[in-house]
């Protein structure tokens, strides 16, 4: 038995032990117990060290806003977390747990020379210094900043674990499993709506856990819970979901949603998730949260052993742990004078309670006095001793706001401290509901909502148990009701109750020097009452401006403790009115969320989608090296043995040119525009005319923006009078689909045309080379591709090898070429079957690296590497596609502009460097004059960039200003290491520029 | 994530099956080169941008597939109606705001 | 008002700091000034010091309708960067580099530019072409921009993934040195104590609700929250608020707000020593000086001025940062926070002169305006003072949407195949 | 667990027609083509889903593919339209089981109590663009572009692994 845990107490397991470590100490836990409830039950309160002054600290709260006690934690390789709240880090065997931010240890911290010197680490501290000498600021000032920022350390190693999500939707959404959640989920679960309960606890209850001697319904607070608990379990239409925290409340009423599913087992079972992240919309939502307690703000309000009262309640109620031997408790609150209650009972001896204010509720301070309790009324607390535990606090009276007489010292090793309770409308905040100040009970009220929600307990500064209750009952009907479904509120009977109420104040009086004092606001960050005053000093009067030059409320609270003592203060030294004073903004998430949880299953091979044609896998065996085209993944090239990607591109342009080679064209997009109007509607959309095309014959056509620029290209065949296959640059596909429908259904809906992706109902293999003819001609049936009956540009219908096919006699290689199309599920099929009859003429399969090489051989531009999004037709040198005489196409008024009729354009050109053997870089750049100084005027860039095997020599297109103009003339591409000269060709064609080859 | 009543659906759905399209009522002109340089500038780049109500154009992408109008808040990027392609501007003056 | 040193830190330490002055002290807006510039983020306070300090125009406004430096300024990710393809990028983004270099001292305000380099990566051929497009342009412009394989990524950036088997592998990237980080809440006040120190007046919650015009069109002054203001020259410099602003004056913009959304993890020691940006998988990460690793995420699909923005997005962010580094896949999202970005037609701003006398416009940044505040702030003060653009800003006109004439940074980069 | 099995391929065509028309191809198709979206309706193995206000996705045995094409082309003169097969653009899984429509939910994005026995719809799954029909409460179809696939297959099996965990 832990020395501070009182046996049989509590909702921990006292017959399962469970062992963890702590700073490579083995921890003696139970089986329910946190990290911070086991920790002291063994009497350890020093856990962790602040991020600014490394000053020694405790276990300040037992919940999910702890701002000290955070430390590292593991559970293997891989599994190592930073910054986990001891507070709600459930124990298993084998947990391993290290205290942060202090070297060497723990107990012998050097960082904490910082708190020595905290007078110059004033706030704001850094924007004044450290800019002298100039260079010391990158070698010496920063690094020493950064070094001592952060507090746990990265993890270093990859996560092994799986995360997972989820959507759902439903009724009503209930955030928190306290007494008013859990009455709102009975209210809307009896009424047949569809319930979440969500608590980011292990259990559900909320206070009720820490508050077991209440009676509700006749019974006491845990059977009554035990009850509550299994009838909303029994409901089909309730899911409750615990260790699942709200994290953030977005547009029409979406929630999100962090489940802890394995944190807490010493053994995940196979395949679990770590963690699931839900995006829930609710019909309604009920906001029952509760409230936090504040801390009171005085000096020494850090050490370890100073904790809120409600803490100390808890440690002792549910988990039958005692936070010290003999405490004193500082308050503003009633609530705080039960906890003292509840631990002088439990044999823990109370030396004091020290309230602020002058009148407190009789029968408390008759119960105190009653039980031995030193009672001090209108008192404060002037300070605290101890370094790594408190050992005793200096306690004054108070008039007026002011010390008004002798202090004195009890002696304690707890401080139980409690400023009143903040209600948590973070998520409320989220929606951007506005929120309203209170000023009797000192709290912020949700005000105006902006989402369908209801806010109930301890949210809206209702108090005690019997109130919450009926308040949960009321907001969950009102949510059934707002659904159109009956359901009466459910009403409870509460006996042994505990209300209570208090008051809020900024920093508590002292009668030394305010700017000497060590009270604290911001725990984790080291914000003390007198930065605050600092910061309205130096005229930072908004909130938000004192919140970050402070950085009060950035630690990884996110303000939960300290939003309403700093504005306390700064309202104080402002000499506003706190409503004018106003609060910063709550912002997602509620508490930390795992990265991993939001990536979800997008990770690895699924962070995104690998698109694979039904080529792939043959490619893959045959060993092609690929490359991702938009979402597609295609073979770049097919090495053989130990050819590097030059070599066997040589190869594959060499065995195409001179023979026969066949590439998977599958991932071109490809459009069917079908009815009477098709035609029309493909003159409004591209440059080209195509009123006379014929069907069964194919023409490139050109897509540009309504800007005028390039978008896309693509050969397209009309099929019949209505009906084109059209098709695209892959990445290019959803584009231009949705581009065109966006002008059929909205600026020509009276077009009787229609439009549907074929992309993936074929499968395409390209045929290309002398020898394409003899390898096809006898396996097509149905059709004469003979030059005279199906010349090039030629579409129609035949079998190939008794495959259903769309034949396309088109080349983007300048080579005589065919593009089979099957049906997908045959184009492996196909594939293996032209391979199969192409060995005679030693077929050749090739990749996208030979496509680019070839077509650049022929000056075919490739959209998005020869064109950017600022190329026009003239620009591109294909003007020729633009049908002139039509009165409108799309992007047709846009090339009439100033600019783009201007002089002085980039145009595509060919580049042909002086000397054969260089293949210049792509993307360098192009200079008229070499020598000049730097900036230099630059005339344009290389876009493409190949050696050609069929040529011999290296071939490059380039834009490059008034391009066309310069043909035959010099220009120059200054590299790092040289200059490189290089003669303008006007035209890009480098290779069979009559277009002999594709006439064989 | 927004959720957007999709007038040929009738249903209210999760923003993610919606692309947006930019703001509505921008009608292509019925004769391009009619319009001066200025007109064609306005016609492509110049936009409302309201700090209120805003009428734009969604395609319900991954359901329907329609384009559709839509009358949302920027603000509070609540939608106050949407309406097919194609119907004239509401009347916003008539809208409760309350919802689609 | 106390010059800010190590000197005075520590004297004030003595006297337990209750000597600090205002950095900016509160001011009722007088019935004229000779300029007013709408808009307290970094651009309009850093007008308004360079107005002061380089063309000693004192007699100043900067008008805001919030708190200063509470726009994008303090909601940004805070990458500073020059590494633009075209020369006129290139030659606005380095000049705000070159003035970051010495903004502390200049403001004495240390604003904590750090430069950490940025590491921009190349996960596909069309990277390759692109990036090298972008180093060899910014070579011959003077511009530091460096192409880095792999493994030298690797060892610039140790928690870099460059498993060739990723899903998006790291095949190179472009790393610009002297590019980096500030903090940006500092700039923002260091330029406002600037400013306020040589006698501009910065009024603060005080929304600007019209332009005025006189019967010759040309600006008389600005109706406000507070009354009427009298100045003969107005800078708008109001960022998503711009369109709103301008509509008064009867100028329309080509500007569409959008919802852009970062986020920050929990504090952890260094661990991440530079500023990484992947174009390809939308996500930019770097460490802040509290130890936090600030993310930066795409903007929404839908024009707002909410603040909000989606889940959705966020998750692909992170998702897409894990893939980089798998090894921050169990760090936490510590706070999330949106800001409203104004986006041109060509993602590149519009600063300088507007068609009416007297007004002036510093706007569509869109993701990109921190990095250049100083920059921008400098060339419109220039532009304010005398009528007429600095070279640096002359090709930002708001009338290339009608010439054509574009800066599209965005679109040289953009992908089809 | 969830039985999750590819279907083999019929014949699937996307139908486009304009309002006036429907009733012409209706007679032609065999099936009162349905005009709510989501709406399904089925003679023999001939079925039509309405996917949009003009759109249809018809799907029909194998064996009756001739037969569809060479019936709506009877009509088209006077019943202008799109008939595009895309028989072979899609994967086609039947989700089945009591938990399927938990196990759906890992990837579709809108309230599953909109699609009810008897509808389908076009939805994402995930971020693939798939069609969603709900043949029986605890039976679904998800269609798929080819490509797109693997990707919600593995999906499905990576999800239902967890309901074999018990998480």
């Amino acid at each position: 038995m832990s020395a501070f845990r009182i046996a049989g107490k509590g909702r921990v397991n006292h017959s399962k032990p469970v062992r963890f470590t702590f700073d490579g100490k083995t921890v003696q836990a139970l089986d329910g117990d946190t990290v911070a409830s086991a920790l002291l039950a063994n009497g350890i309160h020093l856990v962790g060290r602040s991020f600014k002054y490394h000053r020694p600290r405790g276990i300040l709260t037992a919940g999910s806003e702890e701002p000290n006690a955070l430390v590292g934690t593991t559970r293997g390789p891989g599994r190592f977390e930073p910054n986990t709240r001891a507070t709600m880090q459930e124990v298993f065997d084998g947990l391993k747990t290290e205290s942060q931010n202090r070297w060497p240890s723990l107990t012998m911290d050097i960082g904490s020379v910082n708190d020595r010197m905290h007078k110059l680490f004033s706030a704001g501290f850094y924007y004044k210094t450290f800019m002298w000498p100039r260079s010391f600021w990158d070698k010496v000032y920063e690094p020493f900043i950064r070094a001592a920022a952060g507090l746990g350390k990265s993890p270093t190693e990859e996560d092994p674990d799986h995360y997972a999500s989820r959507f759902h939707h439903c009724d009503v959404l209930i955030v928190g499993g306290g007494a008013a959640g859990l009455a709102a989920a009975l209210t809307a679960g009896r009424s047949g709506a569809s319930v979440v309960l969500v608590d980011e606890q292990s259990e559900l209850g909320g206070s009720l856990l820490s508050e077991p001697s209440i009676e509700i319904d006749g019974k006491d607070a845990w059977s009554w819970l035990d009850a509550t608990v299994a009838e909303l379990s029994g409901m089909a239409n309730v899911r409750i979901m615990t260790r699942t925290t709200a994290i953030g409340y977005y547009h029409q009423n979406m929630v999100g949603l962090c489940q802890k599913l394995t944190d807490h087992m010493a053994t995940p079972p196979a395949d679990a998730p770590r963690e699931r992240l839900w995006r829930v919309r609710a019909k309604q939502v009920v906001l029952a949260q509760g409230a936090s307690e504040k801390p009171l703000v005085f000096d020494g309000n850090d050490r370890p052993g100073v904790m809120m009262a409600g803490a100390a309640q808890t440690y002792l109620n549910r988990f039958g742990v005692t936070v010290g031997r003999y405490a004193a408790v500082v308050t503003s609150h009633d609530s705080a004078w039960y906890a003292a209650f509840d631990l002088l009972t439990a044999g823990v001896k109370v030396n004091a309670i020290v309230d602020t204010r002058a009148q407190v509720d009789p029968t408390l301070v008759d119960s105190a006095r009653a039980l031995g309790i030193d009672v001090f009324l209108s008192s404060t607390v002037t300070g605290t001793s101890g370094r790594k535990r408190v050992t005793s606090m200096t306690v004054a009276p108070v008039t007026d706001g002011k010390v008004s007489g002798g202090s004195h010292v009890v002696a304690c090793d707890t401080v139980l401290m409690c400023g009143g309770w903040t209600p948590n409308l973070h998520l409320f905040s989220h929606t951007k509901g506005s929120l309203i100040w209170d000023d009797e009970n000192k709290v912020y009220l949700p005000h105006e909502k902006t989402e369908e929600c209801q806010v109930a307990g301890a949210g809206r500064a209702v108090w005690g148990i019997a109130d919450t209750l009926k308040d949960g009952a009321d907001a969950g009907a009102a949510a059934v009701k707002s659904l159109g479904k009956s359901g009466a509120a459910v009403t409870f009977t509460v006996s042994k109750d505990r209300t209570g109420s208090g008051e809020t104040h900024r920093e508590l009086p002292t009668d030394g020097d305010p700017g000497s004092a060590r009270a604290f606001i911001d725990f984790q960050n080291d914000v003390q009452a007198k930065d605050i005053r600092l910061a309205v000093r130096e005229g930072m009067k908004s909130i938000e401006h004192v919140k970050r030059y402070t950085t009060n409320g950035m630690a990884t609270d996110q303000g939960k403790l300290s939003n309403i003592n700093g504005l306390m203060i700064a309202s104080d030294a402002l000499g506003r009115d706190v409503k004018q004073v106003g609060l910063t903004t709550f912002r997602p998430p509620y508490t930390p969320t795992t990265f991993g949880a939001l990536a979800g299953y997008h990770k690895d091979g699924h962070f995104e989608i690998t698109r694979k044609t039904t080529i792939d896998s043959w490619a893959e065996e045959k060993g092609a090296v690929f490359e991702p085209v938009a979402l597609f993944r295609r073979a770049r090239y097919f090495p053989q043995g130990s050819e590097d990607m030059h070599a066997a591109v040589n190869r594959e342009c060499k065995a195409t040119r001179t023979s026969l080679g066949m590439f998977d064209a599958s991932t071109l997009g490809k459009i069917e525009v079908v009815g009477p109007d098709a035609v029309e509607f493909m003159n409004r959309m591209y440059t080209n005319p195509w009123t006379k095309l014929q069907p069964g014959r194919c023409r490139y056509g050109l897509l540009l923006g309504e800007d005028g620029y390039i978008r896309d290209d693509g050969v397209i065949g009309r099929l019949t009078e209505d009906r084109f296959h059209v098709t695209t640059t892959t990445g290019g596909a959803p584009r231009v689909l949705n581009m065109m429908e966006d002008y059929l259904q909205t600026e020509w809906p009276d077009l009787k045309v229609w439009l549907t992706s074929t992309t993936e109902q074929w499968a395409v293999v390209a045929l290309n080379g002398p020898n394409a003819r003899k390898l096809l001609e006898p396996l097509v049936e149905g059709l004469d591709i003979s030059d005279e009956a199906f010349p090039h540009m030629s579409v129609a219908d035949c079998t190939v090898g008794g495959l259903p096919a769309r034949l396309f006699r088109v080349s983007f290689t300048g080579e005589l070429g065919f593009e089979v199309n099957v049906p997908a599920r045959y184009g492996l099929q196909l594939w293996e079957m032209l391979w199969e009859a192409g060995q005679q003429y030693d077929i050749c399969p090739y990749g996208t690296e030979t496509m680019h090489v070839l077509r650049a051989e022929k000056g075919y531009i490739i959209i998005g590497q020869d064109t950017d999004g600022t190329v026009t037709p003239d620009d591109a040198g294909i003007s020729w596609a633009i049908g002139k005489a039509k009165p409108d196409f799309v992007g047709k008024r846009s090339l009439a502009r100033p600019d783009l009729v201007a002089s002085g354009r980039k145009q595509l050109i060919g580049l042909l460097t002086v000397d054969p053997k260089t293949v210049l870089e792509e993307g360098a750049q192009i200079v008229d004059d070499p020598k000049q100084p730097i900036p230099m005027k630059m005339l344009g860039h290389v876009t493409s960039s190949y050696w050609s095997e069929a040529l011999g020599r290296s071939i490059a297109m380039a834009v490059v200003e008034d391009g066309r103009a310069r043909d035959g003339k010099s220009v120059y591409i200054p590299m790092p290491n040289g200059v490189i000269e290089a003669t303008v060709q006007a035209s890009t064609v480098f290779y069979d520029p009559e277009g002999a080859r594709l006439k064989l | 994530m927004l959720l957007i009543h999709c007038p040929y659906c009738d249903k209210e759905l999760p923003e993610l099956e919606f692309a947006y399209a930019g703001e509505a009522h921008i009608a292509r002109p019925v004769d391009p080169s009619a319009l001066s340089d200025d007109e064609w500038r306005d016609f492509l780049f110049i936009r409302s941008n309201p700090r209120g109500t805003h009428f734009e154009r969604w395609r319900h992408i991954h359901g329907c597939g329609r384009f559709f109008n839509a009358a949302r808040d920027t603000v509070t990027d609540k939608f106050l109606t949407t309406y097919p392609a194609g119907e004239a501007r509401p009347d916003i003056s008539k809208l409760t705001g309350s919802k689609a | 008002m106390t010059h800010f040193s190590a000197l005075s830190l520590f004297k004030n330490a003595l006297s337990g700091h209750k000597n600090w002055q205002e950095q900016w002290p509160e001011r009722e807006p007088k019935a004229e000034y000779d300029v007013v510039i709408v808009g307290a983020g970094g651009h309009g306070l850093g007008c308004a010091h360079y107005l002061a300090k380089e063309h000693g125009i004192t007699n100043v406004a900067v008008i805001d309708k919030g708190w200063l430096g509470g726009g994008n300024t303090g909601r940004n990710t805070t990458i500073i960067r020059s590494n633009y393809l075209y020369d006129e990028s290139a030659g606005l983004y380095d000049h705000a580099v070159d003035l970051w270099e010495n903004l502390s001292q200049d403001l004495n305000y240390n604003v904590m530019y750090s430069k950490r380099g940025v590491l921009m990566l190349a996960h596909n051929v069309h990277d390759i072409q692109s990036f090298q497009r972008h180093i060899h342009a910014n070579r011959l412009n003077g511009v530091d921009n460096t192409w880095l394989t792999p493994e030298q990524a690797k060892e610039f950036c140790p928690p870099l993934s460059i498993d060739p088997g990723a899903r998006y592998p790291v095949v190179g990237a472009a790393l610009q040195r002297r590019a980096g980080t500030a903090r940006h809440d500092a700039v923002a006040w260091g330029y406002a104590r600037s400013a306020s120190q040589r006698g501009v007046d910065i009024i603060q919650n005080c929304a600007v609700t019209a332009i005025r015009r006189g019967p010759d069109g040309a600006v008389e002054g600005v109706e406000t929250a507070k009354g009427f203001i009298k100045a003969k020259k107005v800078a708008v410099s109001a960022a998503g608020n711009t369109t709103v602003v301008l509509d008064s004056a009867g100028v329309r913009m080509p500007l569409e707000s959008f919802p852009l959304q970062a986020l920050v993890s929990e504090p952890v020691k260094p661990i991440f020593p530079c500023v990484v940006m992947s174009n390809t998988v939308h996500a930019y990460i770097s460490q802040s000086d509290k130890g936090e690793l600030v993310i930066g995420s795409g903007t929404d699909q839908y024009t707002s001025y909410s603040q909000r923005g989606g889940l959705p997005l966020i998750e692909h962010t992170v998702a897409a940062i894990c893939e980089i580094f798998p090894i921050f896949r169990r760090m936490r999202m510590m706070r999330k926070w949106g800001g409203i970005v104004d986006v041109t037609p060509d993602r590149s701003p519009i600063v300088g002169k507007l068609p009416v006398p007297g007004l002036y416009v510093n706007c569509g940044w869109g993701t990109g305006g921190f990095k250049a505040t100083p920059g921008a702030a400098h060339v419109l003060a220039w532009t304010v003072a005398k009528d007429e653009p600095h070279p640096i800003n002359a090709p930002f006109t708001l009338e290339r949407f009608t010439t054509g004439r574009l800066i599209d940074e965005a679109a040289a980069a953009a992908v089809a195949h | 667990m969830v039985e999750i099995t590819r279907l083999p391929e019929e014949a699937r065509f996307s139908f486009r027609v304009a309002a006036g028309g429907v009733a012409a191809a209706s007679k032609a198709f065999g099936v009162d083509l349905p005009t709510t979206i989501g709406g399904m309706a089925a003679n023999g193995s001939r079925r039509a889903l309405c996917l949009g206000p003009d759109e249809w996705q018809l799907d029909a045995a194998a064996s009756e593919r001739d037969a569809v094409v060479a019936a709506f082309a009877g009509i088209y003169a006077d019943t202008p339209h799109s008939l595009v097969e895309v028989t072979d653009r899609e994967f086609t899984y039947q989700i089945s089981g009591e938990q399927a429509e938990e196990l759906l939910t890992v990837g579709v994005p809108r309230d599953m109590a909109l699609v009810t026995v008897g509808s389908g719809t076009r939805t994402l799954f995930d971020t693939v663009p798939a069609i969603l029909v709900r043949e029986a409460d605890n039976r679904f179809t998800l269609s798929v572009w080819r490509s797109f696939a693997p990707h919600a297959e593995e999906l499905l099996h990576i999800a239902n692994k967890e309901f074999a965990a018990g998480l």
